[in-house]
């Protein structure tokens, strides 16, 4: 596949955010529902784009969206009232992909030297150690958190600060999506994705054909990890206009992450969005319709799905395309 | 000026030796084989002139330059390529693609972007007449199609030495005779010198290098031209048995 | 379909809005919704919620004949969602409540994180958003308009405690804080601190845990060895009964030992038997206190909502299970009861309306006293202290609520 | 002062890391037979606690006799999880074990709350205290003590004495050389997957006599975080690894309080969390295989 053609695949991701997109302009009713299942596409293909092409399972995941969190919270109620305006949400935006971009370095430095469950376990050590450090040292008001509601109201106005929570928030969230999934296909159909694709597949092999597998995946870590940080500003901060450690780092997130992901096909680029849809909306209608008992009938779904389909809804339905003219469109 | 040098290196597992001061060289486009038993400690020579292991004594030099502490990857750029004794395929990537991979990242990778690797990959594919396979997943081939597909991914990363491990392992004479000449071909077009590693395959030994080295037990126990080496009576004793006495020593 | 959907969508707008206009077209119900947290960490105070909501609805409609708006009395009618204590699902189910549902008024989900995420959302639709579970002040500085705070806010939860214990026994000094570690308990611890020091306490620890914590041996060896008259301290309700079974173990004896939340239920005594005897908590409200139509009626304050015993009877109905209703249940129940007050005075059911009703309304009912300030944050609730004597929970204060008086010093760990 | 202190959060260490220990080992076992993360450890443990809350409130019995029968509800589980999904997730990718061992947690989490409320719950299982000057003991603590040492013991019997025990080894050392020499690996895996949660959901009972107040059906996730530490302590895939890595983490949690409680402007709790952190950290750096085995 050459040229242009070979970015073909992202037609049909792009075209289901349009979709949702649109859904959610026509069904006002409906927008945080949209918004919700935008949230969990977007954090399946942020996740995706580390966990799936190299195989390696970051179980601390969502420590990136916790400080990107901060970062946001932290321009907003440091510099409401230095009257930079709109300019402040920039600078937030910019200082969670900073802070996501360092931490997963220091993560990086650290975990990327292990591989397996020993790669998990670290990464989940370092989420609630760095939670821990931030409640035990008293880092940005330890675990009484940040409440910036009403420095984000006094800052852009009343009406701003409402649209931004409620809409604008999850437009950016949208807009993430999209580069995430931007991404994935250059990254996928670029050297790094072979790299990748080969790292996964035998490490070893991988480093003999002269492959810096280090290099490469500590490009996709800090790529992913960046996005995540966007999420966290996005999703959590601007939306809900608050952060608490306990929250931020939970690490239901992550498992969240790897659930959407692994419906849907890891490594593959449709797979994260199909995933978050499948999810998202049978969470939200068995919360409706089952109050109290969703999780008791979401689990063994789970279970049944990942026995029966292991490589994914997308994963199955590539398979019985190949051959097809649809192939080209699917990846 | 030699290619490569192999000084004095040792590697040690635990308490095995498992390459005991070895010291080797080979020249710009010279055919070398590397023969002895099992567990004579080939494969790790492989592995320590690569960088998948590091010597624990002695120093490697690749073009006059120590790599003894390079990993695999740098020395791949230098111009080692490497196929494995049990082949290593990217099993859920296609055959194009994984020689591609070699083209990428190989040698000449910096300058070789993705549609180049694969025009590339596809050269190479019909040198090595797998062209009807180029878009099965490299998983799904035969053992020998294995083998073949990974000497044409090492070749495209355009290495000025090439190590090949146990290439011609569980082929019939036929075969052999035609991976020779393959060999021997490539080694011409593409001007570039082989180490290959033979277990017991003398046939292919005889046909194939210039100059042989046997180890036994880690340790170099012969190197000389192929016609000499072959009937060193040291070298038959270790293929043939070794006479009692001798046994504990 | 769409266009239709979209139709009926603006048709019933027009609707609604021509409703609260005309009295005369008032809706056949009035719908309480609540996104409230039936699984995930706020499992516990969540099933309370609904089962005081759906005991006070059921009385509302029976008892007090439904809602009198425009001359007709209109019954309550409850539409509950699980958002598994995560703030995601909140926002999502908040406004499937409010735009598909058509709910009249939202109860906020239990805790102050949850009722914070769903904030916004309420604030865009411009829907009363019941708080009747989060209990940080910080809520309540942020300017959202449409809040109402039932439960107290945070930093009271100990101040009673301590006028209690100066008074009983003023050369008891020495004053020890151990709370957990988040937003709620320690907006209280910070509130007991400035109340101590203005007391005169001399405060000879104070340290926080992390709220899942397993083992508080370290910290209350810390503790002992700052030898306190008074213990304050806890979060929530597993740390509670720690904290307590823990001083126990280590033979901590102190004077006064009063904790947060945990002491107050029947599990805590359930789980300790003799070694809660002695041990006191704040508390909204206890299964005991003394509010009661004819006090309330002799100090001239208004009276709403079922007495004690009917409550608990209700709640039992609601649940479908012999368990005795705690504060959780009860606050929620107050807030029903406030929106019922505030819609019959407003004689609407516009959230502005009701809103601007709810800010000089004030009213006792067997949760006790209910009024809040211009913010929405509640300031008419007076916190109870509770103690276990002999295997029983009596209120010892405030002294107007008390049915037994203090036991001081507290006896030694059975 | 302070050294009396250390001296005494030290012995406490010490108490609470044989039960921690204890509580590892069937995380340990599985991951050493199967390479299974059993990311719903924490949940087996609470299914162990309800098990001592019921067999204390409801049958009267001290909770030494829930000993068993939570072991046999654990093999019991094991046995069903395995046979039902794990062993068709063997051969997949490592995210399948993942998330079908989430999910069992879940499963259990939410089927303990139907069954109980979500309420806390807890017993009184007094048997009196030793004081001894730097710190106080409970007889129960002690039990608890002594049940999981005695455990530990048992285990290491059966695996080195018993012909079963020693099949079991092999699988741990060479899957494919205990194959050829006639050993059902697909038995020896459903037996460990099972004897790994037979023993987790005991040590929730033996959890419940050392602190038997606070259960609840979502009381797990800190014990499998926990577990996660101690198990690298103890180099993940030996059951005796992760007793030994239990003491280490019960050592540094305790004592690194009375450190950290030196320092102002410190909340030493949080801090002794983010220090064990810190350590599974370097452990995995410098030596992922844990403390004990020289590399």
């Amino acid at each position: 596949m050459k040229g242009a053609s070979r970015y073909l695949p992202s037609i049909p991701v792009l075209l289901a955010y349009a979709a949702l997109f649109v859904f959610g302009l026509l069904n006002p009713g409906r927008w945080q529902l949209v918004a919700q299942l935008a949230f969990y596409c977007a954090l399946g293909q942020a996740f995706n784009l580390f966990m799936g092409m190299t195989g390696y399972v970051d179980f601390g995941y969502v420590a990136f969206l916790g400080i990107g969190t901060y970062g946001m919270a932290i321009s907003i109620s440091e510099l409401a009232d230095k009257g930079l305006g709109l300019g402040v949400i920039v600078i937030g935006l910019i200082l969670s992909v900073v802070f996501a971009v360092l931490l997963s370095l220091a993560v990086g430095a650290v975990a990327l030297r292990l591989r397996g469950a020993y790669f998990a376990i670290a990464t989940i050590g370092v989420n609630e150690g760095f939670r821990y450090l931030i409640e035990g040292a008293r880092i940005w008001n330890g675990s009484e958190g940040i409440i910036f509601s009403r420095q984000l109201r006094e800052m852009v106005g009343r009406e701003a600060a409402m649209s931004l929570s409620t809409f604008w928030a999850d437009v950016m969230v949208f807009g993430v999506a999209v580069i995430a999934t931007v991404l994935t296909i250059v990254y996928m159909r670029g050297k790094i994705g072979y790299a990748l694709a080969a790292l996964r597949m035998d490490e070893d092999a991988a480093k003999v054909m002269g492959i810096n597998v280090t290099r490469f995946k500590i490009i996709a870590f800090i790529t992913s990890a960046a996005l995540a940080g966007l999420l966290g500003a996005t999703a959590w901060a601007l939306k809900l206009t608050y952060v608490f450690p306990a929250d931020v780092f939970g690490i239901h997130y992550t498992v969240e992450a790897i659930i959407i992901v692994l419906l849907g096909g890891a490594g593959t680029l449709l797979g994260p969005i199909v995933g978050g849809l499948i999810y998202g909306v049978s969470k939200y209608y068995l919360a409706v319709y089952l109050p109290g008992f969703q999780l008791l009938v979401f689990a063994p779904v789970i279970i049944v799905v990942i026995v029966l389909f292991p490589e994914g809804t997308v994963g199955m339905i590539k398979r019985k395309l190949i051959g097809t003219a649809l192939e080209k469109y699917i990846l | 000026m030699s290619l490569l040098r192999v000084e004095n290196v040792t590697k040690r597992f635990g308490g095995l030796v498992a390459v005991d001061n070895v010291t080797m060289e080979i020249a710009h486009g010279e055919m070398m084989a590397i023969v002895g038993p099992n567990g004579a400690g080939k494969t790790t020579l492989f592995n320590l002139i690569n960088g998948v292991f590091f010597a624990d004594e002695g120093k490697i030099w690749f073009e006059d330059v120590d790599v003894t502490h390079y990993p695999a990857y740098k020395r791949a750029h230098m111009g080692i390529g490497r196929t494995f004794q049990i082949s290593r395929p990217f099993a859920s990537a296609t055959v194009q693609e994984n020689i591609a991979i070699g083209a990428m990242f190989g040698a000449a990778g910096s300058e070789t972007n993705v549609d180049q690797a694969m025009e590339m990959a596809d050269h190479y594919i019909g040198l090595i007449g797998l062209s009807s396979h180029r878009d099965k997943l490299a998983g799904g081939l035969t053992p020998i199609e294995k083998k073949m597909m990974e000497i044409a991914r090492a070749l495209a990363m355009k290495p000025r030495l090439l190590l090949m491990d146990e290439a011609m392992a569980g082929m019939n004479p036929k075969d052999i005779d035609k991976m020779v000449d393959f060999i021997k071909r490539i080694r011409s077009e593409e001007g570039i010198a082989i180490v290959a590693l033979v277990e017991h395959i003398m046939r292919a030994v005889a046909g194939l290098a210039e100059r042989v080295l046997v180890m036994h037990q880690g340790a170099k126990l012969v190197d000389e031209p192929t016609k000499i080496a072959l009937s060193d009576p040291r070298v038959i004793e270790v293929y043939l048995g070794v006479p009692p006495g001798e046994a504990d020593a | 379909m769409k266009k239709t959907m979209f139709l009926a969508l603006i048709l019933s707008a027009v609707f609604f809005c021509a409703a609260t206009v005309l009295a005369a077209e008032l809706p056949n119900k009035i719908v309480i919704g609540n996104p409230e947290a039936l699984s995930g960490s706020q499992a516990k105070a969540g099933e309370q919620a609904v089962g005081g909501i759906k005991a006070t609805i059921k009385w509302v409609n029976t008892v007090h004949g439904g809602v009198k708006v425009g001359g007709k009395k209109i019954p309550l009618d409850y539409k509950f969602y699980d958002c598994e204590s995560k703030r995601e699902a909140v926002t999502s189910l908040l406004e499937r409540l409010i735009t598909v549902d058509k709910v009249n008024f939202i109860m906020a989900p239990y805790s102050s994180s949850l009722t914070l995420a769903g904030a916004p959302v309420a604030e865009k639709y411009g829907i009363l958003y019941m708080d009747h579970g989060g209990a940080s002040d910080k809520i309540f500085t942020q300017g959202f308009r449409y809040i109402v705070q039932t439960i107290g806010p945070g930093t009271r939860y100990h101040t009673g405690t301590l006028d209690m214990l100066k008074k009983k026994d003023p050369a008891a000094k020495r004053l020890a804080l151990a709370y957990k570690d988040d937003e709620f308990a320690r907006s209280v611890m910070e509130g007991t601190e400035a109340h101590a020091k203005k007391l005169g306490y001399e405060i000879v620890f104070k340290r926080t845990y992390p709220p899942t914590v397993n083992d508080l041996t370290p910290l209350l060896s810390d503790m002992k060895a700052s030898r306190p008259d008074i213990v304050l301290g806890g979060g929530h309700l597993a740390d509670g009964q720690l904290l307590t079974q823990q001083m126990a173990d280590l033979g901590i004896q102190t004077k006064a030992l009063s904790i947060l939340a945990a002491v107050t239920l029947p599990a805590f005594q359930n789980a300790l038997k003799g070694k809660a005897d002695g041990v006191m908590g704040p508390s909204h409200w206890e299964y005991g206190v003394t509010f009661s139509k004819e006090k309330a009626l002799k100090a001239k304050q208004t009276w709403v909502g079922p007495s004690q015993d009917e409550f608990v009877k209700l709640f039992k109905e609601a649940i479908g299970m012999d368990l005795r209703p705690e504060y959780h249940a009860a606050e929620a129940a107050a807030a029903v009861l406030s929106l019922v007050l505030a819609v019959e005075k407003a004689n609407s059911l516009d959230s502005d309306k009701v809103r601007a009703a709810m800010g000089d309304l004030k009213f006792t009912s067997f949760y006790g006293g209910w009024a809040i300030d211009k913010t929405g944050m509640q300031v008419g609730h007076d916190m109870i202290d509770a103690q276990w004597q002999n295997g029983k929970l009596v209120i010892v204060w405030p002294e107007a609520a008390a049915t037994s008086a203090l036991q001081y010093p507290k006896p030694a760990f059975k | 002062m302070i050294l009396e202190q250390l001296a005494g959060n030290l012995f406490q260490g010490v108490v609470l890391g044989t039960v921690y220990g204890m509580a590892t080992m069937g995380l340990s076992l599985i991951f050493g037979v199967l390479k299974v993360v059993n990311v719903g450890h924490g949940a087996f443990i609470m299914v162990g606690a309800f098990t001592s809350f019921a067999v204390f409130e409801y049958l009267g019995l001290s909770p030494v006799f829930a000993i068993p029968v939570a072991f046999g509800i654990g093999m019991a589980l094991g046995m069903i999880f395995y046979y039902s999904s794990i062993r068709r997730l063997l051969k997949g990718p490592e995210l399948a074990s993942l998330l079908a061992t989430f999910s069992f947690g879940v499963i259990l989490e939410e089927g303990v709350k139907f069954l109980f409320t979500s309420d806390f719950r807890g017993f009184n299982w007094d048997l009196g205290k030793i004081d001894m000057g730097f710190t106080v003991l409970p007889y129960a603590k002690v039990a608890a003590c002594l049940g999981s040492v005695i455990i530990a013991v048992l285990l290491y019997l059966w695996f080195n004495k018993t012909r079963a025990g020693m099949a079991m080894r092999s699988v741990v050392e060479d899957g494919v050389g205990a194959r050829v020499c006639g050993v059902n690996v697909d038995w020896e895996y459903a037996l460990s997957f099972s004897l790994g949660i037979g023993l987790t959901v005991a040590s929730g009972v033996l959890l419940t006599m050392f602190v038997s107040v606070g259960i609840n059906p979502y009381m797990g996730g800190e014990y499998t975080l926990k577990a996660f530490v101690v198990a690298v302590l103890g180099g993940l895939a030996s059951p005796y690894g992760a007793f030994f890595g239990g003491l280490v983490f019960g050592l540094l949690e305790n004592g690194s309080y009375t450190l950290f409680a030196q320092i102002p402007g410190l909340e030493p709790f949080a801090m002794t969390r983010f220090f064990s952190f810190l350590i599974l950290l370097l452990i995995l750096l410098l030596r992922p295989t844990g403390l004990l085995k020289a590399k």
